[in-house]
Protein backbone atom coordinates (compact mmCIF):
# COMPACT_ATOMS: atom_id res chain seq x y z
CA UNK A 1 0.00 0.00 0.00
CA UNK A 2 1.11 3.57 -1.28
CA UNK A 3 -0.08 6.55 0.83
CA UNK A 4 -1.16 9.07 -1.92
CA UNK A 5 -1.43 12.65 -0.36
CA UNK A 6 -3.86 15.06 -2.32
CA UNK A 7 -3.00 19.70 -1.60
CA UNK A 8 -4.74 22.65 -2.70
CA UNK A 9 -6.93 22.31 -5.52
CA UNK A 10 -6.76 18.67 -5.97
CA UNK A 11 -7.60 18.40 -1.62
CA UNK A 12 -10.50 19.90 -2.65
CA UNK A 13 -11.34 17.97 -5.73
CA UNK A 14 -10.89 15.04 -4.12
CA UNK A 15 -12.43 16.00 -0.90
CA UNK A 16 -10.04 14.18 1.13
CA UNK A 17 -6.24 14.82 2.27
CA UNK A 18 -4.56 11.39 1.48
CA UNK A 19 -5.79 7.76 0.25
CA UNK A 20 -3.94 4.42 0.55
CA UNK A 21 -3.67 2.94 -3.10
CA UNK A 22 -2.17 -0.39 -4.52
CA UNK A 23 -0.06 0.99 -7.13
CA UNK A 24 1.76 -1.64 -9.63
CA UNK A 25 5.22 -2.25 -7.87
CA UNK A 26 7.33 -1.70 -11.08
CA UNK A 27 6.29 1.50 -12.97
CA UNK A 28 7.26 5.15 -14.08
CA UNK A 29 6.07 8.36 -13.00
CA UNK A 30 3.49 8.53 -16.18
CA UNK A 31 2.10 5.08 -15.54
CA UNK A 32 1.62 6.33 -11.49
CA UNK A 33 -0.34 9.14 -12.79
CA UNK A 34 -2.11 7.58 -14.93
CA UNK A 35 -3.41 4.74 -12.58
CA UNK A 36 -4.29 7.76 -10.39
CA UNK A 37 -6.34 9.04 -13.00
CA UNK A 38 -8.46 5.85 -13.67
CA UNK A 39 -8.67 5.41 -10.20
CA UNK A 40 -9.73 8.98 -9.13
CA UNK A 41 -11.51 10.35 -12.79
CA UNK A 42 -12.36 13.81 -11.30
CA UNK A 43 -8.24 14.45 -11.64
CA UNK A 44 -8.68 14.36 -14.94
CA UNK A 45 -8.90 17.63 -15.30
CA UNK A 46 -5.99 19.11 -13.40
CA UNK A 47 -3.61 15.93 -14.50
CA UNK A 48 -2.59 18.28 -16.87
CA UNK A 49 -0.63 20.83 -14.56
CA UNK A 50 0.43 18.49 -11.71
CA UNK A 51 4.05 17.51 -10.77
CA UNK A 52 4.18 13.93 -8.65
CA UNK A 53 6.63 13.83 -5.62
CA UNK A 54 8.08 10.59 -4.18
CA UNK A 55 9.29 10.43 -0.40
CA UNK A 56 9.49 14.29 -1.03
CA UNK A 57 11.19 14.26 -4.01
CA UNK A 58 9.64 15.85 -7.47
CA UNK A 59 9.66 12.88 -9.82
CA UNK A 60 10.78 15.14 -13.23
CA UNK A 61 11.42 12.38 -15.21
CA UNK A 62 9.62 9.41 -16.73
CA UNK A 63 12.13 7.00 -15.26
CA UNK A 64 11.00 3.21 -13.87
CA UNK A 65 10.91 3.23 -10.60
CA UNK A 66 10.14 0.50 -7.94
CA UNK A 67 7.71 1.62 -5.07
CA UNK A 68 7.63 -0.42 -2.12
CA UNK A 69 5.12 -0.37 1.09
CA UNK A 70 4.82 2.59 3.05
CA UNK A 71 6.06 4.92 0.27
CA UNK A 72 4.61 8.30 0.06
CA UNK A 73 3.33 9.82 -3.42
CA UNK A 74 1.97 13.36 -3.74
CA UNK A 75 0.35 15.17 -6.02
CA UNK A 76 1.76 18.69 -6.76
CA UNK A 77 -0.26 21.28 -8.14
CA UNK A 78 0.99 24.99 -9.31
CA UNK A 79 2.37 25.65 -6.22
CA UNK A 80 2.33 29.22 -5.16
CA UNK A 81 4.46 30.06 -2.00
CA UNK A 82 6.60 33.20 -1.03
CA UNK B 1 23.17 27.76 11.12
CA UNK B 2 20.05 27.27 8.55
CA UNK B 3 16.42 28.05 10.44
CA UNK B 4 13.58 27.03 7.96
CA UNK B 5 9.92 26.51 9.33
CA UNK B 6 6.80 26.46 8.36
CA UNK B 7 4.55 27.86 11.49
CA UNK B 8 0.89 29.29 11.98
CA UNK B 9 1.73 32.38 13.78
CA UNK B 10 2.28 35.66 12.36
CA UNK B 11 5.88 36.12 11.52
CA UNK B 12 8.09 38.52 13.85
CA UNK B 13 10.90 39.98 11.97
CA UNK B 14 12.80 41.53 14.60
CA UNK B 15 13.30 37.78 16.17
CA UNK B 16 14.17 36.54 12.96
CA UNK B 17 16.97 39.08 11.88
CA UNK B 18 18.18 38.59 15.28
CA UNK B 19 18.62 34.93 14.87
CA UNK B 20 20.33 35.27 12.07
CA UNK B 21 22.38 38.50 12.76
CA UNK B 22 26.54 37.59 13.83
CA UNK B 23 29.55 39.37 15.22
CA UNK B 24 31.17 38.23 12.53
CA UNK B 25 28.74 39.81 9.98
CA UNK B 26 28.36 43.13 8.59
CA UNK B 27 24.77 42.82 6.85
CA UNK B 28 21.46 41.02 7.51
CA UNK B 29 19.35 41.27 4.20
CA UNK B 30 15.91 40.76 5.04
CA UNK B 31 13.08 39.58 2.32
CA UNK B 32 9.65 39.66 3.58
CA UNK B 33 6.41 38.70 1.50
CA UNK B 34 3.12 40.73 2.60
CA UNK B 35 -0.10 39.72 1.43
CA UNK B 36 -1.69 42.53 -1.08
CA UNK B 37 -5.17 43.59 -0.97
CA UNK B 38 -5.92 43.67 -4.48
CA UNK B 39 -5.50 41.43 -7.94
CA UNK B 40 -6.15 42.31 -11.63
CA UNK B 41 -8.91 44.74 -9.76
CA UNK B 42 -10.51 42.00 -7.45
CA UNK B 43 -10.35 42.96 -3.99
CA UNK B 44 -8.35 40.38 -1.67
CA UNK B 45 -9.66 39.98 1.87
CA UNK B 46 -7.68 37.27 2.66
CA UNK B 47 -5.24 34.49 1.70
CA UNK B 48 -4.72 31.28 3.09
CA UNK B 49 -2.01 29.59 2.75
CA UNK B 50 -0.90 25.19 2.80
CA UNK B 51 1.80 23.20 2.82
CA UNK B 52 3.31 20.15 2.20
CA UNK B 53 5.13 20.49 5.57
CA UNK B 54 8.18 18.17 5.38
CA UNK B 55 8.92 18.37 1.41
CA UNK B 56 8.49 22.05 2.41
CA UNK B 57 11.15 22.09 4.54
CA UNK B 58 13.57 19.87 3.02
CA UNK B 59 12.75 21.91 -0.13
CA UNK B 60 14.01 24.85 1.92
CA UNK B 61 16.92 23.46 3.50
CA UNK B 62 18.16 22.65 -0.17
CA UNK B 63 17.84 26.53 -1.11
CA UNK B 64 19.79 27.00 1.85
CA UNK B 65 22.77 24.57 0.47
CA UNK B 66 22.19 25.96 -2.93
CA UNK B 67 23.08 29.64 -1.48
CA UNK B 68 25.89 28.69 0.44
CA UNK B 69 27.70 27.00 -2.78
CA UNK B 70 27.10 30.09 -4.67
CA UNK B 71 28.16 32.74 -1.79
CA UNK B 72 29.89 33.49 1.99
CA UNK B 73 26.89 33.81 4.16
CA UNK B 74 26.75 33.10 7.88
CA UNK B 75 23.41 32.38 8.71
CA UNK B 76 20.31 31.58 7.08
CA UNK B 77 16.54 32.01 8.20
CA UNK B 78 13.29 31.37 5.79
CA UNK B 79 9.81 31.19 7.42
CA UNK B 80 6.83 30.40 5.60
CA UNK B 81 3.33 31.22 7.56
CA UNK B 82 0.71 29.11 6.56
CA UNK B 83 -3.38 29.41 6.86
CA UNK B 84 -4.85 32.65 7.02
CA UNK B 85 -3.06 35.26 7.00
CA UNK B 86 -4.65 38.99 6.69
CA UNK B 87 -3.75 41.23 4.41
CA UNK B 88 -0.23 43.22 5.11
CA UNK B 89 0.64 40.94 6.94
CA UNK B 90 4.13 38.87 6.14
CA UNK B 91 3.48 35.40 4.48
CA UNK B 92 7.41 34.53 4.38
CA UNK B 93 10.17 36.28 5.80
CA UNK B 94 13.54 35.33 4.44
CA UNK B 95 16.66 36.54 6.61
CA UNK B 96 20.32 36.42 5.90
CA UNK B 97 23.73 37.70 7.48
CA UNK B 98 26.83 38.00 5.88
CA UNK B 99 30.41 39.59 6.89
CA UNK B 100 29.65 42.05 3.54
CA UNK B 101 26.77 42.95 2.28
CA UNK B 102 27.06 42.07 -1.16
CA UNK B 103 26.50 38.37 -0.59
CA UNK B 104 23.77 38.59 1.62
CA UNK B 105 21.58 41.17 -1.03
CA UNK B 106 22.10 38.54 -3.98
CA UNK B 107 21.92 35.67 -2.02
CA UNK B 108 18.43 37.06 -0.51
CA UNK B 109 16.74 37.62 -3.78
CA UNK B 110 17.94 34.45 -5.15
CA UNK B 111 16.32 32.48 -1.77
CA UNK B 112 12.77 34.18 -3.06
CA UNK B 113 13.06 33.07 -6.37
CA UNK B 114 13.71 29.97 -6.01
CA UNK B 115 11.60 29.27 -2.60
CA UNK B 116 9.20 30.49 -4.74
CA UNK B 117 9.97 27.70 -7.42
CA UNK B 118 10.38 24.72 -5.88
CA UNK B 119 8.91 24.87 -2.19
CA UNK B 120 5.54 22.83 -2.10
CA UNK B 121 3.12 25.61 -0.63
CA UNK B 122 0.25 26.75 -2.07
CA UNK B 123 -1.92 30.17 -1.60
CA UNK B 124 -5.66 30.53 -2.17
CA UNK B 125 -6.57 34.37 -2.92
CA UNK B 126 -10.53 34.86 -1.12
CA UNK B 127 -12.18 38.11 -2.49
CA UNK B 128 -14.78 40.38 -1.27
CA UNK B 129 -17.26 38.84 -3.89
CA UNK B 130 -16.68 35.41 -2.12
CA UNK B 131 -15.13 33.99 -5.02
CA UNK B 132 -11.66 32.55 -4.57
CA UNK B 133 -8.80 31.15 -6.74
CA UNK B 134 -5.59 28.89 -6.28
CA UNK B 135 -2.78 30.86 -7.28
CA UNK B 136 0.39 30.10 -9.48
CA UNK B 137 3.73 31.45 -9.17
CA UNK B 138 4.96 32.52 -12.43
CA UNK B 139 8.08 30.90 -13.86
CA UNK C 1 5.81 57.63 1.68
CA UNK C 2 9.53 58.75 2.49
CA UNK C 3 10.86 58.19 6.22
CA UNK C 4 14.34 59.23 7.23
CA UNK C 5 15.88 59.89 9.81
CA UNK C 6 18.98 59.92 12.35
CA UNK C 7 18.76 58.59 16.07
CA UNK C 8 20.68 57.69 18.83
CA UNK C 9 18.42 55.02 19.92
CA UNK C 10 18.86 51.20 19.07
CA UNK C 11 16.97 50.71 15.63
CA UNK C 12 13.85 48.57 15.46
CA UNK C 13 13.62 46.30 12.96
CA UNK C 14 9.66 45.48 12.87
CA UNK C 15 8.71 49.18 13.67
CA UNK C 16 10.20 50.12 10.63
CA UNK C 17 9.25 47.27 8.91
CA UNK C 18 5.56 47.96 9.50
CA UNK C 19 5.96 52.08 9.08
CA UNK C 20 6.86 51.08 5.22
CA UNK C 21 4.52 48.16 4.72
CA UNK C 22 0.68 48.88 2.77
CA UNK C 23 -1.83 46.76 1.57
CA UNK C 24 -1.49 47.45 -1.86
CA UNK C 25 2.30 45.94 -1.74
CA UNK C 26 2.99 42.09 -1.62
CA UNK C 27 6.93 42.72 -0.83
CA UNK C 28 9.02 44.48 1.72
CA UNK C 29 12.99 44.12 1.44
CA UNK C 30 15.29 45.25 4.44
CA UNK C 31 18.87 45.87 4.53
CA UNK C 32 20.37 45.94 8.33
CA UNK C 33 23.50 46.93 8.52
CA UNK C 34 25.73 45.14 11.63
CA UNK C 35 28.74 45.98 13.38
CA UNK C 36 31.40 43.76 13.22
CA UNK C 37 33.61 42.37 16.04
CA UNK C 38 36.55 42.30 13.34
CA UNK C 39 38.86 44.36 11.14
CA UNK C 40 41.66 42.78 9.46
CA UNK C 41 42.19 40.63 12.39
CA UNK C 42 42.10 43.25 15.15
CA UNK C 43 39.09 42.84 16.99
CA UNK C 44 36.23 45.84 17.64
CA UNK C 45 34.82 46.47 20.43
CA UNK C 46 32.76 49.58 19.37
CA UNK C 47 31.99 51.31 16.90
CA UNK C 48 31.13 55.49 16.92
CA UNK C 49 28.76 57.14 14.44
CA UNK C 50 28.67 61.06 13.94
CA UNK C 51 26.56 62.71 11.19
CA UNK C 52 26.47 66.04 9.74
CA UNK C 53 22.60 65.90 10.94
CA UNK C 54 20.34 67.75 8.09
CA UNK C 55 22.84 67.63 4.91
CA UNK C 56 22.45 63.62 6.08
CA UNK C 57 18.63 63.92 5.71
CA UNK C 58 18.46 65.96 3.12
CA UNK C 59 21.03 63.57 1.24
CA UNK C 60 19.06 60.68 1.91
CA UNK C 61 15.69 62.21 0.94
CA UNK C 62 17.99 62.21 -2.55
CA UNK C 63 18.55 58.34 -2.28
CA UNK C 64 14.54 58.46 -2.16
CA UNK C 65 14.07 60.57 -4.76
CA UNK C 66 16.25 58.94 -7.25
CA UNK C 67 14.91 55.35 -5.84
CA UNK C 68 11.36 56.18 -7.10
CA UNK C 69 12.61 57.85 -10.94
CA UNK C 70 14.13 53.77 -11.53
CA UNK C 71 11.78 51.72 -9.80
CA UNK C 72 8.09 51.32 -9.10
CA UNK C 73 7.79 51.68 -4.94
CA UNK C 74 5.74 52.29 -2.19
CA UNK C 75 7.15 53.55 0.78
CA UNK C 76 10.86 54.04 1.93
CA UNK C 77 12.69 54.02 5.42
CA UNK C 78 16.11 54.99 6.14
CA UNK C 79 17.03 55.42 9.43
CA UNK C 80 20.91 55.40 10.43
CA UNK C 81 22.32 55.06 13.96
CA UNK C 82 24.47 57.44 15.38
CA UNK C 83 26.52 57.53 18.46
CA UNK C 84 27.90 53.97 20.17
CA UNK C 85 26.79 51.00 18.19
CA UNK C 86 27.83 47.98 20.09
CA UNK C 87 29.03 44.63 18.39
CA UNK C 88 25.89 43.10 16.35
CA UNK C 89 23.84 45.55 16.49
CA UNK C 90 22.33 47.52 13.16
CA UNK C 91 24.02 50.80 12.23
CA UNK C 92 21.18 51.33 9.98
CA UNK C 93 17.83 50.06 8.86
CA UNK C 94 16.26 50.51 5.12
CA UNK C 95 13.18 48.90 4.13
CA UNK C 96 11.40 49.28 0.91
CA UNK C 97 8.04 48.18 0.10
CA UNK C 98 6.48 47.97 -3.39
CA UNK C 99 3.68 45.81 -5.45
CA UNK C 100 5.47 43.34 -6.56
CA UNK C 101 9.27 41.69 -5.34
CA UNK C 102 11.48 42.76 -7.69
CA UNK C 103 11.53 46.31 -7.51
CA UNK C 104 11.94 46.43 -3.48
CA UNK C 105 15.07 43.85 -4.05
CA UNK C 106 16.75 46.10 -6.32
CA UNK C 107 16.07 49.22 -5.14
CA UNK C 108 17.44 48.05 -1.17
CA UNK C 109 20.80 47.42 -2.79
CA UNK C 110 20.71 50.59 -4.85
CA UNK C 111 20.20 52.36 -1.52
CA UNK C 112 22.69 50.72 0.66
CA UNK C 113 25.66 51.08 -2.11
CA UNK C 114 24.14 55.17 -2.85
CA UNK C 115 24.14 55.76 0.99
CA UNK C 116 27.54 54.78 1.70
CA UNK C 117 28.33 56.81 -0.93
CA UNK C 118 26.63 60.21 -0.61
CA UNK C 119 25.77 60.31 2.96
CA UNK C 120 27.57 62.53 5.42
CA UNK C 121 28.24 60.09 8.29
CA UNK C 122 31.23 58.83 9.50
CA UNK C 123 32.38 55.88 11.58
CA UNK C 124 35.08 55.21 13.84
CA UNK C 125 36.39 52.22 14.81
CA UNK C 126 37.69 51.10 18.57
CA UNK C 127 40.04 48.25 18.84
CA UNK C 128 40.81 46.00 21.85
CA UNK C 129 43.77 47.73 22.14
CA UNK C 130 42.53 50.92 22.56
CA UNK C 131 42.87 52.40 18.97
CA UNK C 132 41.11 53.84 16.99
CA UNK C 133 40.49 54.35 13.36
CA UNK C 134 37.84 56.58 10.93
CA UNK C 135 36.81 54.36 8.59
CA UNK C 136 36.23 55.16 4.81
CA UNK C 137 34.00 53.44 2.82
CA UNK C 138 35.27 51.51 -0.62
CA UNK C 139 34.41 53.51 -3.92
CA UNK D 1 30.87 86.07 8.25
CA UNK D 2 30.55 82.30 7.78
CA UNK D 3 30.37 79.29 9.62
CA UNK D 4 32.46 76.60 9.15
CA UNK D 5 31.93 72.89 10.26
CA UNK D 6 34.34 70.08 11.64
CA UNK D 7 33.50 66.25 11.74
CA UNK D 8 35.12 63.59 12.41
CA UNK D 9 39.17 63.29 11.42
CA UNK D 10 38.60 67.31 10.70
CA UNK D 11 36.57 68.19 14.37
CA UNK D 12 39.35 65.63 16.38
CA UNK D 13 42.49 67.63 14.71
CA UNK D 14 40.95 71.36 15.41
CA UNK D 15 39.14 70.26 18.92
CA UNK D 16 36.29 72.08 17.84
CA UNK D 17 32.72 71.28 16.28
CA UNK D 18 32.66 74.94 14.45
CA UNK D 19 34.31 77.95 13.52
CA UNK D 20 33.24 81.76 12.56
CA UNK D 21 35.39 83.14 9.92
CA UNK D 22 35.71 86.00 7.62
CA UNK D 23 35.93 84.61 3.56
CA UNK D 24 36.55 86.60 0.92
CA UNK D 25 32.90 86.75 -0.85
CA UNK D 26 33.51 85.93 -4.44
CA UNK D 27 35.92 82.47 -4.16
CA UNK D 28 35.78 79.25 -5.80
CA UNK D 29 35.76 75.61 -3.92
CA UNK D 30 39.54 75.66 -4.13
CA UNK D 31 40.47 79.13 -2.48
CA UNK D 32 37.52 78.09 0.07
CA UNK D 33 39.92 75.28 0.72
CA UNK D 34 43.55 77.15 0.57
CA UNK D 35 42.11 79.74 2.69
CA UNK D 36 40.80 77.54 5.48
CA UNK D 37 43.79 75.59 5.36
CA UNK D 38 45.87 79.16 6.08
CA UNK D 39 43.94 79.77 8.92
CA UNK D 40 43.75 76.41 10.44
CA UNK D 41 47.67 74.71 9.23
CA UNK D 42 46.82 71.63 11.30
CA UNK D 43 43.87 70.38 8.47
CA UNK D 44 46.96 70.41 5.69
CA UNK D 45 47.39 66.59 6.97
CA UNK D 46 43.73 65.49 5.53
CA UNK D 47 43.45 68.45 2.75
CA UNK D 48 44.26 66.22 -0.47
CA UNK D 49 41.22 63.66 0.87
CA UNK D 50 38.81 66.18 2.70
CA UNK D 51 35.39 67.09 0.98
CA UNK D 52 33.70 70.51 0.98
CA UNK D 53 29.57 71.54 1.46
CA UNK D 54 28.26 74.77 1.28
CA UNK D 55 24.82 74.89 2.66
CA UNK D 56 24.08 71.44 2.97
CA UNK D 57 25.75 70.39 -1.12
CA UNK D 58 28.93 69.23 -1.90
CA UNK D 59 31.30 71.37 -3.54
CA UNK D 60 32.19 69.08 -6.39
CA UNK D 61 33.59 71.49 -8.99
CA UNK D 62 36.07 74.44 -8.54
CA UNK D 63 33.40 76.95 -10.30
CA UNK D 64 32.96 80.96 -9.02
CA UNK D 65 30.36 81.23 -5.89
CA UNK D 66 29.73 84.01 -3.77
CA UNK D 67 29.42 83.46 0.18
CA UNK D 68 26.79 85.41 1.98
CA UNK D 69 26.97 86.13 5.87
CA UNK D 70 25.31 82.75 7.33
CA UNK D 71 26.11 80.34 4.69
CA UNK D 72 27.41 77.36 6.16
CA UNK D 73 30.78 75.63 4.94
CA UNK D 74 31.55 72.50 5.96
CA UNK D 75 34.45 70.48 5.85
CA UNK D 76 33.75 66.76 4.64
CA UNK D 77 36.18 63.70 5.26
CA UNK D 78 35.78 60.82 3.58
CA UNK D 79 32.23 59.45 4.63
CA UNK D 80 31.90 55.80 6.36
CA UNK D 81 28.12 55.83 7.03
CA UNK D 82 25.73 52.46 6.24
Amino acid sequence: MVKLLFFAKSKEIVGQKFMNLNFPKSTTRNHILKYIVKEIPELEQISNSILLSLNEEYLDQDCPLTLKAGDELAIIPPISGG
Amino acid sequence: MDIVDVVEDKLKVDEITDSVSSPSCGAVSIFVGTTRNNFEGKQVVRLEYEAYYPMAKKKMLEVCASIRSQWDVENIAMIHRIGVVPVKEASIVIAISSPHRKESLEAVQYAIETVKAIVPVWKKEIYADDSASWKKNKE
